[in-house]
């Protein structure tokens, strides 16, 4: 049970984790950190690859480690863009939620001319 | 740097692939950095440069007859990124060049900026939209499965904006739930293709096929990005997200979302089928995305029926034609595979233009009668024919009446089904066909009957042109000569026609 | 077993011995107050002493530099939040 | 059993431990910080995977400044969550979506155990090309040499992403500045904290980002602290978040990847390929291109984490 076995079954969980939260979670905010933890347990499993691709007498593969660090940077801007997304719902109907039957403002009658 | 020993013309004509990638980014960046009214000289400026990129990738690769290969920064794969044009990739990069300055033709009077004080919607448009090509760009040439998760992540990131551009309620839910479909695809995606590098140690398409073996890693590993992908494609049950956001989209942001942005998906997925997973035997998986697509043409049409509002309707459409784009999967191996696949790509090239001049005519008609509830067409097709004729010329694509392009696409696909004995896809093509009848029915009997509708404002003429003109090339795809099917081949394995 | 590993096991014990009353002085204590006091004190302390404990394990003098700035930042942070909850905790009254 | 290996569970049962908390926790506030302790702890994963680039920047940006979006926006949504009486899934379909969850993890694991102990390597060729980069860290040398091209598209992300963050502004707040005021007399603690940390945080960043060429580091890392430094001095309200219609704002979001870009045209045109470096320049050109780099980073974070515009642009200092 090498440390790079423990932490890809450890990624493997952390994606059921985090696939669990983002489908189940109703609020925006906890899909966006179910999508996070998701996001780092597939970045754990490159990881494991990196680690079982020692050579060249270096101690990991840098190639995946290259990518998880593009990975992680685009994943932040998501997050940022999923955020800005849900405070500007909160904003505009009072609650953040993606049920539209639960706006308290009604949400206006059809598509007026844009 | 490692010297090239291909022929110089391969390189010359190789470096048109980075530049098609490039170009849009640059016009990205430098519309932000310039602001104001320059954001939409830049779009116009470079549009015509790239739709001549386009055309002369795909010239070279129609008179090398191979796709063009080229090893960005000279570093061959698997350590560098490889750029691959294949016929496919050719025909969808002409297409977004020629769909994307459409839809900024028209969208120049809904975004302009008048006085050179810049405002929100149009510099977030102009620049958005030369995100959305850029991202296309690469998608299409892409080579390498991680190059191509940078791409879908671009192009997530270029439209989940256009969808809340108008700023309502309604727009920033649709938006967000888009986005959250969005980044479940890509992440499924991401996993799959770590466990590809894991297994082999490369994630370059072309090697990636010749090595793949039947393991549980690879199919786990296409399960993960199929299933990412159909997400990202909005392919039933995964659909939810794509009718509030395109029918909430400003106009010219549906035609790009509907007729390009959902087929950069699609396009990987064939990508992913047809060649990094060719050595795979594809019965079941091709049967289950069939299976899915067909639930997709069946269910899509259904809602279409029963919507009040003209742009959820053209919104449920999509929905289900992108089911016909699946119905390629089952056939694709066999003497009938290249039937097959020349119908996928056809449905793929006329449900483009198609749809895109549907959600631009759309578009006019809510502008001209101050709403798009079905209910209150009456007479507006004689008060605007030239909108409905492009509405109906896109809807003859979708039925797939002849003379269209999605006669030809659906026609292909029936005689690749038949061929292959498996009459069940075609049964729900035809089915698609006549559910698709009667959604359109249900818009242009009362547009063109009754006594002319009263307009807010007459549409444009050069907006209405526009529309049109995409409505034509829906119908001229009909006429595309047996070299563009040819065309089409190159760069498809040669064992997939002759496969078990 | 020389004198220097001696030291360090037992600066690095105690510094363990702080954390461990720190934890449990944050879920005994009844309210935020006193709560922020036991963590507050137990873990510079604590952390305080594993340095010590660590600094004559260093490679070099940068390492050993390093060692101490970390505890200084920990420092800096944790007094700051300390002060910044305490002040939340006071002006909303609540054992939060 | 040795000691590190008993570490190892250690760390991955924790890790687990708080990642569950993450998801199942009552609240979205303490969610949100037990996300931003799980990032911190997954930063040791790393280490124990001997991927020190990896570690700075999941401690960096994985945890750090993602954390302080999450708090930001967790803080500002508690009201939302109490009285938000949505149904979350009950019976059947969640046990059903459990399942499913469930079964992927078990299939990932599985194949995570097939994996042969020592996989297949790109380490050899990308230690073979690392003397015509010129660099010394290869992860570095596979960012901006060998997969070049990656990299700046993932530039041109961020700045989507920002375009993307600045369109949901009310029209009429378009052009100012996101973020309150800067106020009159700043909370004493958090200036002291800001006036002590940001000097340092500066030094330790440009340090980083210098020392990226050969030692673990980098654009990405040295990016994100100095980024961090300007968050925390907007937050204790020592200066205000600039205008976003300003000039400088602007260019420096826009020159990594735009300099990035034109070098990777320079390559086409002096060294036969797009995104080539010619023989003998590569490391200063490398070092150029990730100056700007790091500038843009450290620009793009706090505006993606300050949020869209929320001020009216001062009609008096118009463009």
């Amino acid at each position: 049970m090498t440390s790079a076995t423990l932490a890809g079954l450890v990624g493997a969980a952390l994606v059921g984790l985090g696939l669990y939260g983002l489908i189940a979670n109703p609020q925006p905010l906890r899909k966006i950190l179910a999508f996070n933890v998701m996001g780092s347990g597939v970045f754990l499993v490159f990881g494991i690859v990196a680690r079982k691709g020692a050579a060249a007498g270096l101690p990991s593969d840098p190639v995946p480690q290259a990518m998880v660090i593009t990975g992680i940077v685009v994943a932040f801007a998501a997050s940022a863009l999923a955020v800005a997304l849900v405070l500007r719902l909160f904003e505009e109907t009072g609650r953040a939620t993606l049920s539209p039957d639960a706006w308290t403002k009604p949400s206006g009658e059809g598509a007026e001319a844009e | 740097m490692t010297a090239p020993s291909a022929p110089l013309g391969a390189i010359a004509g190789g470096s048109l692939l980075p530049l098609a990638i490039l170009l849009p980014a640059l016009g990205a960046l430098l519309s932000l950095l310039m602001g104001g009214r320059r954001a939409e000289r830049i779009a116009f400026l470079l549009m015509p440069a790239e739709l001549a990129v386009a055309a002369a990738v795909a010239v070279l690769v129609q008179r090398s007859g191979q796709p063009l290969v080229y090893d960005v920064a000279g570093y061959a794969p698997p350590l560098g990124i490889a750029l691959r044009a294949d016929g496919f990739s050719a025909v969808m990069l002409v297409t977004a060049a020629l769909i994307t300055p459409a839809a900024g033709l028209y969208a120049r009077t809904n975004f302009a900026t008048p006085g050179d004080v810049e405002k929100r919607a149009p510099l977030a448009f102009w620049t958005l939209l030369q995100g959305v090509q850029g991202a296309l760009s690469l998608i299409f040439l892409g080579g390498d499965l991680f190059n191509l998760y940078v791409g879908l992540e671009l192009l997530t990131f270029a439209a989940v904006p256009l969808v809340a551009l108008d700023g309502r309620p309604e727009t920033v839910a649709a938006a967000l739930r888009y986005l959250l479909f969005a980044l479940f695809g890509s992440v499924f995606y991401l996993l799959g293709s770590a466990l590809l590098f894991g297994a082999y140690g490369t994630l370059d398409i072309a090697l990636l096929a010749s090595r793949i073996r039947a393991e549980p890693a690879v199919w786990l590993a296409a399960g993960l990005m199929t299933a990412g992908l159909l997400a990202k494609t909005a392919l039933f049950p995964l659909h939810l997200w794509l009718p509030p956001a395109h029918a909430n989209a400003p106009a010219a942001a549906s035609a790009v979302l509907s007729g390009l942005v959902v087929k950069g998906s699609f396009f990987l997925v064939v990508r992913l089928w047809f060649d990094v997973l060719a050595p795979l035997p594809a019965v079941v998986p091709g049967a289950i995305l069939a299976g899915l697509g067909s639930a997709a043409i069946i269910f899509g049409s259904a809602l279409a029926l029963r919507q009040e509002r003209l742009k959820l309707l053209v919104a449920y459409s999509t929905v289900a034609q992108i089911g016909y784009l699946f119905l390629m999967f089952p056939l694709g191996h066999g003497p009938w595979a290249a039937d097959a696949f020349a119908g996928g790509v056809m449905q793929a090239l006329s449900h483009a233009f198609a749809k895109a001049a549907m959600f631009l005519s759309a578009g006019l008609i809510a502008e001209s009668l101050g709403h798009d509830r079905i209910a209150g067409l009456g007479g507006a097709g004689r008060a605007m024919p030239v909108t409905f004729l492009a509405l109906g010329l896109g809807g003859l694509s979708l039925m797939g009446l002849p003379p269209s392009g999605g006669f030809a696409a659906k026609w292909l696909l029936m005689k690749a089904s038949i061929a292959a004995g498996q009459w069940v896809w075609a049964a729900v093509m035809a089915a698609g066909g006549l559910l698709a009848g009667g959604y359109l029915y249900r818009v242009l009997a009362p547009a063109l009957s009754g006594e002319i509708a009263q307009l807010k404002k007459a549409p444009q003429r050069s907006r209405e042109g526009v529309a049109l003109a995409l409505a034509l090339l829906a119908v001229l795809l009909a006429f595309a000569p047996p070299s563009f099917f040819s065309f089409l081949q190159i760069g498809r394995p040669a064992a997939s026609v002759a496969f078990r | 077993m020389s004198l220097v590993d001696l030291f360090s096991i037992v600066a690095i014990g105690a510094g363990v011995f702080f954390f461990l009353a720190g934890t449990v002085g944050l879920l005994r204590f009844p309210d935020g107050l006193s709560r922020l006091h036991a963590l507050t004190k137990a873990d510079n302390l604590g952390l305080g002493l594993i340095v010590l404990g660590l600094l004559p394990r260093a490679e070099s003098p940068l390492a050993a530099f390093k060692l101490v700035a970390i505890w200084a930042l920990v420092q800096l942070a944790g007094a700051t939040t300390a002060q910044l909850v305490g002040r939340a905790v006071r002006r909303k009254g609540t054992a939060a | 059993m040795s000691v590190l290996q008993a570490l190892d569970i250690g760390l991955a049962f924790l890790v687990f431990a708080v990642a569950a908390w993450t998801i199942f926790a009552r609240g979205g506030f303490a969610a949100t910080v037990g996300y931003v302790v799980y990032g911190l702890l997954l930063s040791l994963v790393w280490i124990r995977l001997f991927a020190v680039d990896v570690a700075l920047t999941e401690a960096a940006i994985g945890s750090g400044v993602t954390g302080v979006l999450l708090i930001g926006a967790a803080a500002r949504l508690r009201g939302a969550e109490t009285e938000a009486d949505e149904k979350s899934l009950r019976g059947l379909p969640r046990l059903f979506i459990a399942g499913l969850c469930v079964l992927v993890a078990l299939a990932l694991a599985a194949v995570v155990l097939l994996f042969p102990d020592s996989g297949p390597s790109l380490a050899p060729q990308a230690m073979r090309h690392l003397p015509e980069t010129g660099l010394g860290n290869p992860v570095t040398a596979v960012l901006i040499a060998y997969r070049a091209f990656d990299t700046m598209l993932e530039k041109v992300v961020l700045v989507l992403a920002v375009v993307g963050v600045w369109s949901l502004a009310a029209d009429r707040y378009w052009g100012g500045a996101p973020g309150e005021a800067r106020a009159e007399r700043p909370e004493p603690t958090l200036a002291f904290l800001a006036q002590v940390l940001a000097p340092l945080g500066i030094l330790v960043g440009i340090h980083i980002f210098w020392v990226g060429a050969d030692e673990p580091g980098g654009a990405f890392q040295g990016g994100a602290i100095l980024a961090a430094m300007w968050m925390i001095v907007m937050m204790a309200r020592l200066t205000e978040a600039p205008r976003t219609s300003a000039f400088w704002l602007r260019l420096a979001l826009v020159a990594g990847p735009l300099v990035f870009l034109i070098a990777g045209v320079g390559g086409a045109i002096f060294a036969g390929r797009f995104f080539a470096y010619p023989p003998g320049f590569a490391k200063p050109a490398i070092l150029f291109i990730e100056a700007f780099m790091v500038l843009s980073i450290a620009v793009a974070l706090p505006m993606l984490v300050a949020g869209p515009p929320r001020r009216e642009p001062r009609a008096d200092r118009s463009r």
